[in-house]
């Protein structure tokens, strides 16, 4: 933003939500990862299903998520168009920075909940 | 707006400040000058004297609004209750339909009510709050055991029936007929076992009355030590009733074996009748009672009450449900603690539920345990 | 440069003393209707201080108890009491409301808004608490303290282990305080998105700004968690639905997943501000921009969300299954990275210090801070191993551990805050010469009193005793940490003392700028702000525009005076922070206190039982947000003002742009929150206990399709209404009663699809004291009926309003704000109609 | 640190992880050396973690040291790092001061660090489901209930019929033994720090742990989770004692409780069932049958009285009838303060003979 003049329109693009999902992208993606694979493993577990479809539930669940957040780091600028952030936005570096970094430490949180399922037993009581 | 006001508000905050102090200079000097006169004989002013009792009648309309009656106050055996303790704590103050007031009490001032009038200006619940509670400044004491309402209501389902009563009636509610003279101040020092005997038979009744009332149980048959340690302890206050407080604190000491040995000599009574029972709640009561409550900690009644040969412990076997459950609830509330024996009882009953007692009520008045009391023996 | 400046004309006479006028704070006992954020910051920071003391002397009775062993200095009850109160005040009323505190105090000034854009909501929010947090905490005194721990756990906080009222002035008591901490995140977070000074764009936004955006965020998430629980507790202990008690199908654990889903994010909700406000110190005592602006942004926003991935944490021991311990264990391994983030950049910018990074008073703390929490995260990196859990889990280990986290990550930054910006609200500077003592006081009483503790714990002392046995080898250790603690406390004191000394509050002539920051918060201010709203281009303005105070005093900037003669700020948009609207804003008022007096009443009444009166206060409050909202909304009068640089912007705004539109949306995520959080209740009952679901035996069974559609036709029904009430709005002067009718048949069809609901499965014989099912079932009616009621309100308001005439297609917040919570507590029912009778047959 | 531990503990086969680590060891050693002058006496104690003389225990305390190691390092690290960037030289700082400092110090070697301890971490865990899920047909299964504010503990037998505790845990050396641990009021935690970590105790669930004594002794184990009122008294004992002597100790705590062999303790007797003690204690072969409290058929064995509260003698078993309100406050026993002086001595005689 280079002067005054910008300021005289109110308007912004994208909308915020918009820029916010973008920032927020990765950790949405370990949320959602997080999410499935306690559930899926209580319910398996719960319901009896057994060890070996709840580590198989987790794993694919993880390789499902890390597979595409992998990418998406890979080629950030193209996604932020997806989103409609184009280049040229006062700040616009910063944002896709942050964006990559937020994906870069949830990418490193998904693996590590896939190892532990790598590890260990399911349906065990912990100990 | 504000820079106008605010000297306005110093100057009534001053003059506040000074009124305060003036009041509390006179006042001062008012006390410290003796001037005053506590007299009994030396009157209110009349507008004091309507003052103080706009006061009263406020203060006892508001304090009672939270007091809720008993559905059964129409009870007879109630009102009887309540007149046995009438006749022996309130006549001679308030007078009653067979006595007059006591010269004494007429020279207090002011001057006990005569109940037999007073009664009426006062609604149930409200009669309940000042029997209970007692009167600043009059001389009417509170009920010596504040949290036994239900003693309070007994002698309030009495008052209720006060008004007009005839004097064939009052005999009839106070006893006075069966056993004559006994409703005098009866337990003094210096008479005689029959004469005690008598008067405890009043209320607690023998082999050929039942009770007047199921708060007062049969005494028949109870345990000597027991029955001896519970008037040492309504004598000390250790346990609390109004009604039995008054009456054991006249006892001497020798009175109290005597009096324990006559009634646990006798046989004790079945109160209820075969036709009466709830075989429902009964059988639950039994499973208390012989094995306890393991989930909820509750010891096997039996242990203590039956199996032991220890006289401390109560038989219970016949007492009336209505006073069992008294007992239990007033352990429950920490209301009888004090004694060590009630230190025992009063966490168990701490456990139960009000279901829980009802039944363990039902179990002991029927008495189905007598047997194995007798094998203990 | 003159050229780039909003306004470069001379100011017209007499602008600034209506600017002064309109901003005026009250004088004598009128301060108590103060709205201004300097103002009752400055209560809300004390308030807050009085209870961290209050609570520091119950810790001391502790330490002084647990000194020796055997001791009987308290007895088993009381030191249950106090331990119990300690934490509840700890965390509730003084972390989490002084942070708030500082929200309301520092943030308006950072980003040059002349308030919050609530300033009565802030003033409610600090009178409930203050009030309420009083009543609670006397609670000590008469011996009707909460004795279950901070942390509550059923069964022991249930009837039957926990008679009398002490748990149900924990459950409401605290039930109020979340709420006034929920007014306070919707305040921060509409103030940090939309007040902003132009030019100011997300990436150019302090540190602390960002910090309590996502400080605010994660209580929106995290508090309606706890908000259900605390419900479902009292529900239970007042009613005897059985959510908690495993006989009938409830389950104890699903009260720590709702309160450590909470509790976990709340330690971060605690220290990420404080380390915003290191953020803040750091670059001015280095005097070097901040190295890794935005991996400290990452690191915030991270730790926003992996914070909410390891309630668990605190549940390694209840015996869950392995692979899931293993994912909440992978989660906090997560968290670890962010504040490694944190702590390298203030290394490096310590490292960039020109010339060198200066040694005051806060930079000590700050150091201090640095030590403490590196330590605190070590060992919160140890109990996130699971089988060192085991060991250490609920042993002194983790009291030395999260002390170190909470006093080193969080009191220690709050201290170098009070010494950094005091200068900004007072006549005078703290004292260096006794900061450096109180420092040196705290630093090493904190660390002589916690570090042993670590052993203590590992020596196999647990948590919450009031007494332990000789000859465990505890003694020595004990001893040595009461010592610490006392000279903690000796620190502590002698800051009250220098605060009593030296503090003397101003808004007009306080220190300026003495530390050389570059941020806002440091120009030139009086009651009203600063003179005109700056035009930022970069992050640390001070530093790169020197001439900025001489202009921003001088009203060459936005807004330089108060063109519609009362409170007003310029609203921004969120990203990019281009000028959007002015907001005019209320002033000083009794409503928001008389509200807050009549909540606070309404739930302590409430506690012990006196009903009558406790309605009568809840009414007090219903009314009073009434007038107060009455007077709120001005209407587009004036409909423009100019505020520099041509740019003209109106005073009144509707829709997505409006500020309010904003805070009923935030208003929505909350209860959405609390509506996830039941649903993940329903779901975790039936996974613990299907055997009290329908279709097994003895359960009775759903209610006939006919009843759900029925409801759900109604649900429908009134939201078609609710719309077509908005598409009948009348122009500004006309009428149009069929509004006011169709606005009224849908507050009714939700009434009646809401008892539709309900009778459907009383019908089937089903209760809520049967069994967890049964109350799950009457649960979501019940959290319907709360919405549902908040809806009725606010139609029985809009349509007042109509008939006032302040209701028509320009003036239409009120309508609006209703319309949204309409279409939401559809959704809300509509959805709790598919789990009540969509899911039991699914899952049998 | 006790010694001759290190030398135990290199020797035992079941050490799946981390148990050979050379590192270990020296951590271990280092232990005592950083806290000897802060701790005189060292790290060992009857409860303490720091002396394993369990599977599990040891199992953990490796990860344990290592983790701590780890940190102090990193701590150090800081402290290193914060002192350059203040009173460094200047191009030092310089080298500090930049954005890669950030990166490298601030997400690159968290992670790898991270990652190292979280794997450790997870195969600890895995060896102990494997252990849990190993423990065959042979495992003697002991049933710990959490009780307000005691436990009560009962062991399986091959007859049939169960043997009923409290307060203590008797554990054969070498052999595991599946604990299973409920509760039927509110939630306690099992914890005896030198066999195993702690497990909760929740009603409605039954948690299972499997604990095995590495070495014959006595520790001390204490409830973890608040559990209101006197949860500071709730302690016990775990007894790892030889193979041949548990099997001894397990016979004899199969029979009825002893004979009174004194007039007093006679007396004593008559003393315990005239005041309805047996309404809530159950003594073996008498019509002693109460479930409430603690089985008392052979109290005057155990190790303790009032779990771990009292010493166990006549004169502690006085004290506990008349006073145990003031030495256990709030705790489920009523007092009994109407014993004489000769018949509370004689009751005191008769439990404490109860061997």
């Amino acid at each position: 933003m280079g002067s005054l003049e910008d300021l005289r329109n109110p308007g912004e693009r994208p909308g915020t939500f918009a820029m916010l999902i973008y920032l927020m992208l990765g950790p949405m993606l370990w949320g959602l990862h997080l999410t499935l694979i306690y559930g899926a493993n209580t319910l398996i577990c719960a319901l009896g299903g057994g060890a070996a479809a709840s580590r198989a539930t987790v794993i694919t669940a993880t390789v499902l998520i890390a597979v595409p957040l992998s990418l998406v780091l890979l080629i950030q600028r193209r996604a932020g168009r997806l989103f409609g952030i184009a280049d040229g936005r006062a700040g616009q570096r910063t944002y896709d920075a942050i964006s990559r970094l937020t994906g870069l430490l949830s990418l490193a949180g998904i693996l590590w909940a896939g190892t532990a399922a790598a590890i260990l037993s399911a349906c065990v009581q912990g100990r | 707006m504000l820079g106008i006001k605010l000297p306005h508000w110093r100057a009534i905050l001053w003059g506040a400040l000074v009124a305060i102090l003036g009041v509390v200079l006179l006042g001062t000097v008012f006390v410290f000058s003796g001037l005053y006169n506590v007299a009994a004989s030396a009157r209110h002013f009349d507008i004091s004297n309507a003052l103080i009792r706009l006061t009263l009648r406020r203060s006892v309309e508001m304090r009672s609004l939270s007091v809720t009656p008993p559905g059964d106050l129409s009870d007879t055996r109630l009102a009887r209750l309540g007149a046995r303790h009438f006749a022996l704590g309130c006549a001679p103050c308030h007078a009653s339909p067979v006595s007059a007031q006591s010269p004494v009490a007429a020279g207090m001032y002011p001057a006990p009510p005569l109940l037999t009038e007073a009664v009426e200006t006062w609604r149930t619940e409200e009669l309940f709050w000042i029997v209970r509670h007692g009167l600043k400044f009059t001389g009417m004491p509170s009920w010596p055991a504040e949290e036994r309402g239900d003693e309070v209501w007994a002698l309030v389902a009495f008052l209720e029936r006060l008004p007009g009563m005839s004097e064939r009636d009052y005999a009839a509610l106070a006893g006075t007929e069966l056993a004559p003279g006994a409703a005098d101040f009866t337990f003094a020092p210096t008479a005689d076992t029959d004469r005690l005997v008598a008067a405890c038979e009043n209320c607690h009744g023998n082999a050929e009355s039942a009770p007047v009332h199921p708060l007062a149980p049969p005494l028949d048959g109870q345990k000597q030590p027991y029955l001896e340690r519970s008037l040492r302890e309504y004598a000390a206050n250790r346990r609390q009733s109004g009604i039995m407080e008054a009456a054991a604190g006249e006892l001497a000491p020798e009175a109290i074996g005597e009096l324990a040995r006559v009634f646990a000599e006798r046989e004790a009574p079945v109160t209820v009748k075969p036709g009466e029972r709830d075989t429902g709640s009964m059988e639950r009561g039994a499973a208390i009672a012989l094995d306890g409550v393991r989930g909820d900690d509750i010891p096997a009644c039996r242990s203590c009450h039956s199996v032991s040969t220890s006289g401390q412990f109560p038989r219970l076997g016949g007492l009336p449900a209505e006073y069992i459950m008294t007992q239990l609830e007033l352990f429950r509330a920490g209301v009888r603690a004090d004694s060590v024996y009630a230190a025992i009882m009063a966490p168990i009953a701490a456990r139960l539920s009000d279901e829980q007692i009802r039944d363990v009520a039902a179990y002991f008045a029927a008495a189905p345990e007598r047997g194995e009391e007798a094998a203990a023996r | 440069m003159e050229r780039d400046l909003p306004n470069t004309a001379p100011r017209p006479d007499g602008e600034l003393e209506t600017l002064k006028r309109a901003w005026a704070v009250p004088r004598g006992f009128r301060l108590v209707t103060a709205v201004n954020n300097q103002v009752i910051g400055i209560l809300y920071i004390g308030a807050a201080l009085l209870f961290f003391i209050l609570a520091g002397i119950l810790a001391l009775i502790m330490r002084t108890q647990l000194a020796v062993p055997e001791n009987d200095l308290v007895s088993q009850d009381f030191y249950n009491q106090i331990f119990t109160m300690h934490g509840t005040t700890m965390m509730f009323l003084f972390a989490v409301p002084v942070v708030e505190a500082l929200g309301v105090m520092l943030l308006p000034q950072m980003l040059a808004a002349r308030d919050l854009p609530f300033p009565r909501l802030s003033a409610f929010a600090i009178w409930a608490y203050i009030i309420g947090g009083l009543v609670f905490f006397s609670t000590v005194f008469y011996d009707l303290a909460p004795k279950g721990g901070w942390f509550m756990y059923p069964p022991l906080t249930l009837k039957e282990y926990s008679p009398g009222d002490n748990a149900d002035f924990w459950l409401l008591g605290i039930g109020f305080i979340e709420i006034s901490a929920i007014a306070g995140a919707i305040e921060i977070v509409v103030g940090t998105l939309r007040t902003r000074p132009p030019g100011m764009s997300l990436v150019r936004m302090p540190i602390f700004a960002w910090a309590m955006l996502i400080f605010a965020a994660m209580i929106m998430i995290a508090f309606p968690a706890v908000i259900l629980g605390t419900m479902l507790l009292e529900i239970e202990r007042s009613f005897g639905w059985p959510f908690f008690t495993a006989e009938k199908g409830g389950d104890p654990l699903l009260w720590q997943h709702l309160f450590w889903f909470f509790g976990h994010p709340e330690v971060y909700i605690i220290f990420l501000p404080a380390a915003g406000l290191v953020s803040m110190m750091v670059p001015t005592m280095a005097r070097h921009p901040l190295v890794g602006y935005r991996l400290i942004v990452v690191a915030l926003i991270a730790t926003g969300f992996f914070s909410f991935g390891l309630w668990v944490h605190h549940m390694f021991t209840t015996g869950i299954p392995s692979l899931s311990l293993g994912f909440f264990s992978a989660a906090s391994m997560a968290v670890a990275v962010p504040s490694g983030i944190q702590v390298f950049s203030w290394i490096a910018t310590m490292a960039a210090g020109r010339p060198r990074f200066r040694i005051t008073t806060p930079s000590l703390f700050i150091l201090g801070f640095l030590f403490i929490f590196t330590v605190g995260g070590v060992t919160g990196v140890m109990v996130a191993l699971v089988p060192v859990d085991f060991q250490v889990h609920d042993t002194y280990f983790v009291v030395a551990h999260f002390h170190y986290v909470l006093i080193g990550g969080m009191v220690f930054p709050l201290f170098a805050t009070f010494y950094y910006w005091t200068p900004m609200v007072s006549r005078n500077m703290l004292s260096e010469t006794l900061g450096r003592w109180v420092f040196w006081l705290m630093f090493v009483g904190f660390n002589v009193s916690f570090f042993p503790m670590h052993i203590t714990g590992l020596l196999g002392m647990p948590r919450r005793v009031w007494t332990y046995p000789e000859g465990l080898g505890w003694e020595t250790l004990n001893m040595i940490s009461t010592v610490g603690a006392y000279v903690l406390a000796a620190g502590v004191a002698l800051f009250v003392f220098d605060l009593f000394r030296r503090f003397r509050p101003t808004f007009a002539d306080s220190v300026d700028n003495p530390w050389g920051a570059g941020t806002l918060e440091w120009l030139p201010t009086d009651t009203y702000s600063t003179r005109s709203i700056p035009y930022v281009k970069s992050r640390e303005p001070l530093w790169d525009q020197p001439e900025l105070a001489r202009e921003v005093e001088e009203g060459r900037h936005f807004l330089p005076g108060a063109p519609t003669g009362g409170r007003e700020t310029i609203v921004t948009s969120p990203i990019d922070a281009r000028p959007q609207y002015v907001i005019r804003m209320p002033g000083p008022g009794w409503m928001p206190l008389l509200a807050a007096v009549g909540m606070a009443g309404f739930f302590l009444l409430l506690t012990v039982k006196l009903v009558v009166p406790a309605v009568l206060s809840g009414i007090v409050m219903i009314v009073a947000c009434f007038i107060w909202a009455w007077k709120l909304d001005h209407g587009p009068e004036i409909p423009s003002v100019e505020i520099g640089a041509g740019v003209r912007l109106p005073t009144y705004m509707a829709g997505p742009l409006s500020h309010a539109w904003w805070a009923m949306v935030v208003l929505i995520i909350v209860a959405s929150s609390l509506y996830i959080a039941y649903v993940f209740s329903y779901l975790y009952l039936w996974v613990v206990s299907p055997e009290v679901w329908p279709a097994a035996a003895g359960v009775p069974g759903l209610p006939e399709e006919a009843w759900p559609v029925s409801a759900g036709v109604l649900v429908v029904a009134g939201s078609a209404l609710v719309s077509a009430a908005g598409r009948l709005l009348p122009r500004p002067g006309r009428g149009a009663r069929a509004f006011a009718l169709l606005l009224g048949l849908g507050a009714i069809s939700f009434l009646a699809a809401l008892i539709c609901e309900g009778l459907s499965h009383w019908q089937t014989g089903l209760r809520p004291t049967d069994s967890a099912y049964g109350a799950m079932v009457y649960m979501a009616s019940f959290l319907n009926l709360q919405v549902i009621a908040a809806c009725t309100i606010l139609a029985l308001y809009a349509i007042a309003r109509y008939f006032a005439g302040k209701l028509d297609t320009e003036r239409r917040v009120n309508f609006d704000n209703a319309a949204l919570l309409y279409y939401y507590a559809a959704m809300q029912m509509l959805l709790g109609l598919v789990l009540l009778h969509g899911f039991p047959p699914l899952a049998s | 640190m006790r010694p001759g531990t290190m030398q135990s503990v290199a020797m035992r086969p079941w050490r799946l992880v981390g148990g050979g680590l050379p590192a270990a060891c020296c951590l271990r050693w280092s232990c005592a050396a950083l806290f000897s002058s802060l701790l005189a006496a060292g790290c060992s104690g009857p409860q303490s973690a720091l002396s394993p003389s369990g599977v599990e225990a040891l199992h953990i305390d490796p990860l344990f040291w290592t983790a701590t190691w780890t940190g102090v390092l990193v701590t150090l690290m800081i402290v290193v790092l914060v002192a350059v960037a203040l009173y460094g030289p200047p191009p030092w700082r310089a080298w500090l001061g930049r954005d890669w400092i950030v990166i490298g110090g601030g997400i690159v070697l968290p992670i790898l660090v991270l990652t190292g301890l979280f794997v450790y971490a997870l195969l600890v865990m895995q060896a102990g489901a494997l252990r849990s899920a190993q423990a065959g047909e042979d495992t003697i299964t002991v049933t710990v209930t959490g009780k307000r504010w005691w436990w009560e503990v009962t062991y399986a037998t091959p007859q049939g019929e169960p043997i009923v505790s409290a307060n203590e845990i008797r554990l054969p050396v070498g052999r595991p033994v599946r604990l299973l641990l409920e509760s039927d009021n509110v939630i306690h935690s099992f914890w005896a720090p030198q066999i195993a970590g702690k497990l909760d105790m929740i009603p409605g669930r039954t948690n299972e742990v499997v604990l095995e004594a590495t070495e014959p002794g006595v520790s001390r184990g204490q409830c973890a989770e608040y559990c209101g009122g006197p949860h500071a008294l709730m302690s016990f004992f775990v007894i790892a004692m030889p193979e041949e002597d548990y099997a001894a100790w397990l016979a004899r705590e199969a029979e009825p409780g002893a004979e009174p062999d004194t007039p007093q303790a006679a007396h004593g007797q008559e003393v315990f069932f005239e005041n309805g003690c047996g309404a809530c204690h159950r003594i073996g072969g008498t019509p002693a049958q109460g479930v409430i409290g603690p089985d008392l058929t052979h109290v005057g064995s155990r190790h303790s009285l009032a779990a771990a509260t009292l010493p166990n003698d006549a004169e502690a078993f006085a004290r506990w009838i008349t006073d145990n309100q003031h030495i256990k406050p709030d705790n489920l026993m009523p007092p009994f303060r109407q014993l004489s002086a000769p018949d509370l001595a004689a009751l005191a005689a008769y439990l404490d003979g109860l061997e």
